[in-house]
């Protein structure tokens, strides 16, 4: 698979029915360009992992996206309305610095819902339906350091999903987990997205699993960061063990390593 | 020359170790000092028990009393200073504003003392004296340094102190004098009886050991004594440097009666021999001693 | 950790006792001076049960546990409050840093001008002195609130002032106890010195002046002890307080 | 960090001037009590430049240079012995704990009576107290020692003397120039108070006391000042040493 | 490939000539049994690498073949000889903490050469070939801390190799590197490799990177720890980024992880 000139590949991720629009980004640090006029759909109802060398800017962009970070100038849209009138969520990688340590599980998947217009009721409802699509076996009693790694990811990521977000993103969230784990992390994620449909954007480092998770891969290469490619993978879902050994994914993971190596190491 | 340890509390008490030491009186006998400065009579007294000094310029007597208690001997005064209505050291005074006239009408009021049990019980004494019970009046002893700006700032409506901290105050507007030399008059009975409530004293180990040593230190000390009581103008300068005392204090700060345990009379001895009994009547020793067997005549 | 280990202090308390009596015994220091640890244990005990140090103790509690609360309701807000603009702590860190350099006796005859002779200005000292080190400390733990934290907050939803009292409250939490720690030590340190000097109808330090004035050297001795104690008693409970009150902190 | 933020400290140094001449201009306290900032200036400026002031400062820097050098001396070497073993140090921590909670300034009878009356008590005092914060903090450094690094040292042949010195003292490096930066301030503190109430004929604790008692208040809130300075003085100086031997810590 | 009873497989991994010989090991935390009468032979002159679950005792092994753990029972041999005898190299996952930061990079090299008999000139020599070998362009005066992780890992397989020692163990050596950095360390250990022969055992969580390197793979499973199989992979070297869609290694990768799942996650 060939790059293509930045024009022709415009259509490629520009779509029609983007969930998230980003239009004009610019951002930079100090001296550094990380973000130079930067124009990109993200695809509602898939997901999208971004995969691409380290300092690229992936957790800026996503960043941005969350208004986490202000933009130097470029407008980012989330269903056609700024990101403050949405509700997003947000898995950090350090799990262990993104749960509040003084809540125990249960009241850190509960607490974004107080910011939420919704009854005890309501709230209780949303948290027990949440509860039981993780098929939740640990106890959430606990605080999130009496939890493994793993489990403390999953209180992230169910405190992230109960607000019900538009659009979930994440940033590296289980690099930071070992490799059992990671697979079980990894299968959680996607029964969820089968279930929910939600639209997520996932950074990962690891090739890999952005390719297994994905609907849609983005390679970025840098200073500043440039679409090199943007590539489909519709392996049908569920996916497991073995799809990473099924020649369609084999391939697709020879296609994009071989951008990495060319477009994207060189940077 | 012989070595001699003194231990120094910087007030004017000591003042005849400082007018020895200038005028060349030790040189004079042979002797060297070497002062270590203490401030308090436990940290003099401890010097003295410990051997680590050989003589206390300045140590209040019912402290060494106490230390002879305990090991009899280690503090042997050879000079005294008589205090009373006439060499004024201990005193009352009164806030500038205050109405009281004397130290019985100081019902209800906050007093300040100066610190230490003694101090306390003999402000307490002079305080029933003058038919003041306990009860009638606040008293709480506070550090020496901090009573000029205690009754400046008007925090005690009056103060059982000491010089200089008492002319200082009387000096500055902020308070007026009631009554000095108030042992004498209440404990003692007589306003000019002399209250020996300090002095010098040699410790019995410097004493025995070196007896020809301790002689010719009580003789220039005795030198001194005598250009106090003879030229007290003129010995007034050596305050400046030794002491807490300023050059605009110097010429006009309260002298205390200093004299040799040789010179003494015998009312003085039946005096300071009241005054230890009334330490222990008080509760402040132990038990009583009789002071003549603390004092040593060169 | 074996069974044993919960033993190795005393090994530590029993060789402090060897050598004090070694001392004593070989007259390195005269007895007047240095009592026995039995006459001071014996101090210790008249004075507890029923004797004057018992009130003395309590009377220095008293004024320690009044400083450290003055000091607490002041400094962690203000902490809060100062931590949560870098700006503004670094205009005052310096002044702050000044103060807690100056050696809070030094600032007795200020105290005592400003706020009198009595009880307070011991009190008010001692929070002062503390004051300044909680301050230094909540400060600090605010500012070095985890990022992420924050951010994970104002993603949920999280108002500015909803950000600080859920987590920037929490975050400086296990500095505070830090600062709430060597803050007792220090008032405790001061009003002992304060009761020694600045003048006292009470307390630890007025026992521990009142015995050396009247040269009662294992009152002294068990005044000191105590202190010792007290200081050591302190130190623990807010050990305590902390373990049960910031039960995630080092997790 | 921009330029100006080299300039906030002086912001609150600021505040701190017009609240003090606040004070002074509303009379809220006695003018006599509490002189205004500008001649607290002057009496630092003529007592610094020429006067007494200048003799007194250099002699509580040079006692409290001595105290940190002797509490350094001892406190060091025998901090790592006692960190190298956990057993070791948890016999003697009660001991140590105890120490550090008792109030120097009571310590200062036991001193007189065991280091005799001259100047070596006031400094040896203020030894103790800044010893037993740097051999605390020197045995913790050397008992959290990372794990890796001695394995590393192991591996590669590193005998245990050799570990003890090649890396173990090196790990405690910056644990130990945090007890020096705490030591120095008590020490100093200590040796103030020490000058205060000990008795002396310089330093900044006997101006302090000096002034006091004859009541030159200008004079005494210089010395105050002074001391303020030598205290943040000594913390910047210790923070500058561990800048440059310590270039490693916290990276 | 079906994994036979341990009586059986036990000619795969005892070999005449193995260069660490494992026999009767046992080694129990509190009353955790984590080895249990265990043999095993580490092969001469190739890189083996250990892949297992979580906590199945691989750092257990190679610190107490490496001496920094005491066993509870059996026999290590290096060359036949106890290990104390012998020069090992060993790289610690947490460069950063094993690295002496005090001590610039090229001092941390010549570290454990103070502890060999060698003259000055001696030493100079070691370590020029060494910085040749590896065809360093880093600055070797500066501190660790002033290099970016893939140089102080570099830094710390030189500090490893420096006393050219007869096994060099690595404990996930990569592990805290990034994407890019890995995949160039790996290429630069391989290289190494190639030209001194060394004999290593290298642990890895990553599947991949454990195949990629390999000779031999040890798959551990746990509870006590057992070898779930040990599988020879011998791609030529230099293999490089395509060598992962090289048939073989997709059918040794689906080998591997089927016993994985299978005999391993169950533990
Ligand atoms: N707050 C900041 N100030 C200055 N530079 C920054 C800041 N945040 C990020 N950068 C720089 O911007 C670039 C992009 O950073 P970003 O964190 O987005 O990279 P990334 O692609 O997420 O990398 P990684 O794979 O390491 O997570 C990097 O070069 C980084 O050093
Ligand atoms: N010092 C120790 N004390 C008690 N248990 C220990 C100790 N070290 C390791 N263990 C336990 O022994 C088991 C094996 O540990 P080991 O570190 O060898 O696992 P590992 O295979 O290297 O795991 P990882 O993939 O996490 O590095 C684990 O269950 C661990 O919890
Ligand atoms: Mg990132
Ligand atoms: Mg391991």
């Amino acid at each position: 698979m060939q790059v293509k000139p930045i024009e022709q590949r415009d259509a490629d991720y520009l779509m029609d029915d983007a969930h998230v629009t980003i239009r004009g980004l610019s951002k930079k640090f100090g001296d550094v360009v990380i973000y130079d006029n930067f124009d990109f759909d993200i695809p509602r109802n898939k997901i999208t992992t971004v995969f691409g060398p380290n300092g690229c800017g992936k957790s800026t962009i996503i960043n941005m996206i969350a208004d986490l970070m202000p933009r130097d100038a470029g407008e980012i849209l989330i269903n056609g309305k700024p990101v403050r009138e949405t509700r997003i969520g947000y898995v950090f990688q350090n799990y262990r610095e993104a749960l509040f340590p003084w809540l125990r599980a249960i009241d850190n998947i509960r607490y974004p819902l107080q910011f939420l217009n919704l009854s005890k009721a309501e709230q209780k409802q949303r948290v027990d339906k949440l509860v039981e699509y993780f098929g939740v076996k640990i106890d959430l009693n606990r605080y999130p350091y009496q939890m493994s790694g793993g489990q403390q990811q999953l209180v992230s990521i169910m405190r992230s999903l109960v607000v019900e977000p538009e659009v979930l993103f994440l940033d590296e969230p289980f690099s930071a987990l070992d490799y059992e784990m990671t697979l079980m992390m990894r299968d959680q994620l996607q029964k969820v997205f089968m279930e929910t449909k939600t639209t997520m954007v996932l950074v990962s480092h690891d090739l890999e699993e952005a390719i297994y998770l994905a609907d849609w891969v983005l390679l970025l290469s840098r200073h500043p960061a440039q679409v090199a490619d943007f590539v489909n993978f519709d392996l049908p879902r569920p996916r497991h063990a073995d799809s990473v050994i099924d020649p369609h994914f084999v391939e697709v993971k020879a296609s994009c390593l071989e951008t990495f190596q060319r477009e994207v190491r060189k940077g | 020359a012989d070595q001699v340890k003194v231990g120094v509390f910087p007030v004017s008490s000591s003042l005849p170790y400082f007018v020895a030491k200038e005028r060349g009186y030790f040189a004079d006998e042979g002797i060297e000092t070497e002062a270590a400065t203490l401030i308090g009579g436990p940290a003099l007294l401890g010097g003295l028990i410990s051997g680590q000094i050989d003589v206390a310029a300045n140590l209040v007597t019912i402290e060494g009393m106490n230390g002879n208690i305990l090991k009899p001997g280690v503090a042997t005064y050879i000079a005294v200073n008589g205090q009373n209505a006439e060499w004024q050291m201990e005193q009352f005074v009164v806030g500038a504003d205050h109405p009281a006239k004397s130290i019985a009408d100081l019902k209800g009021a906050k007093i300040l003392s100066a610190p230490g049990p003694a101090n306390l019980a003999m402000a307490k004494a002079v305080l029933a004296a003058n038919g003041l019970k306990e009860g009638d009046y606040q008293l709480d002893q506070v550090d020496m340094g901090q009573h000029v700006g205690a009754l400046q700032a008007g925090t005690f409506d009056a103060g059982y102190t000491l010089e200089p901290a008492g002319m200082i105050s009387v000096n500055l507007g902020a308070t007026r004098l009631l009554e000095a030399g108030i042992i004498s008059t209440y404990v003692l009975g007589d306003s000019s009886a002399n209250t020996f409530a300090a002095g010098a004293a040699l410790s019995g180990e410097f004493i025995e050991e070196r007896p020809d040593v301790a002689e010719r230190f009580a003789k220039a000390w005795a030198r001194a004594v005598d250009d106090i009581q003879n030229d007290t103008e003129s010995v007034r300068k050596h305050l400046i440097e030794n002491t807490f005392t300023s050059a605009e204090i110097a010429p006009v700060i309260p002298m205390v009666n200093y004299q040799m345990v040789s010179d003494l009379s015998d009312d003085d001895l039946g005096n300071f021999q009241k005054f230890i009994d009334f330490a222990h009547q008080e509760g402040i020793l132990k038990e009583t001693v009789d002071v003549k067997g603390f004092l040593k005549e060169y | 950790m074996k069974i044993g280990t919960k033993f190795y202090p005393l090994f530590g308390v029993l060789g402090l006792v060897v050598v004090w009596y070694l001392g004593v015994l070989s007259e390195i220091v005269d007895p007047i001076l240095l009592p026995s640890p039995g006459q001071t244990l014996a101090a210790i005990y008249n004075g507890m049960v029923g004797g004057e140090l018992l009130f003395d103790f309590l009377r220095t509690i008293e004024r320690t546990a009044y400083s450290i609360l003055i000091a607490s309701v002041i400094a962690i807000p203000l902490g809060i409050f100062l931590g949560s603009s870098e700006n503004l702590y670094r205009s005052v860190e310096f002044v702050v840093d000044f103060f807690r350099s100056t050696p809070a006796s030094a600032l007795f005859p200020l105290f005592l001008v400003i706020f009198g002779v009595g009880d307070q200005t011991k009190i008010l000292v001692a929070s002062f002195g503390a004051a300044l080190v909680i301050l230094f400390n909540v400060a600090y733990g605010v500012m070095n609130a985890r990022e992420t934290r924050l951010l994970a907050a104002k993603v949920m939803g999280a108002s500015r002032f909803r950000v600080l009292t859920d987590v920037m409250l929490m975050e400086s939490m296990p500095q505070t106890f830090v600062g709430l720690r060597n803050g007792v030590s220090l008032a405790l340190v001061i009003v002992i010195v304060a009761e020694m000097f600045i003048g006292s109808v009470d307390g630890l330090g007025y026992r521990v002046i009142n015995a050396q004035m009247l040269f009662q050297m294992p009152d002294m001795y068990a005044a000191i002890f105590v202190s010792g104690a007290l200081g050591y008693g302190f130190n623990l409970l807010f050990l305590t307080l902390e373990k049960r009150f910031v039960h995630w902190s080092g997790k």
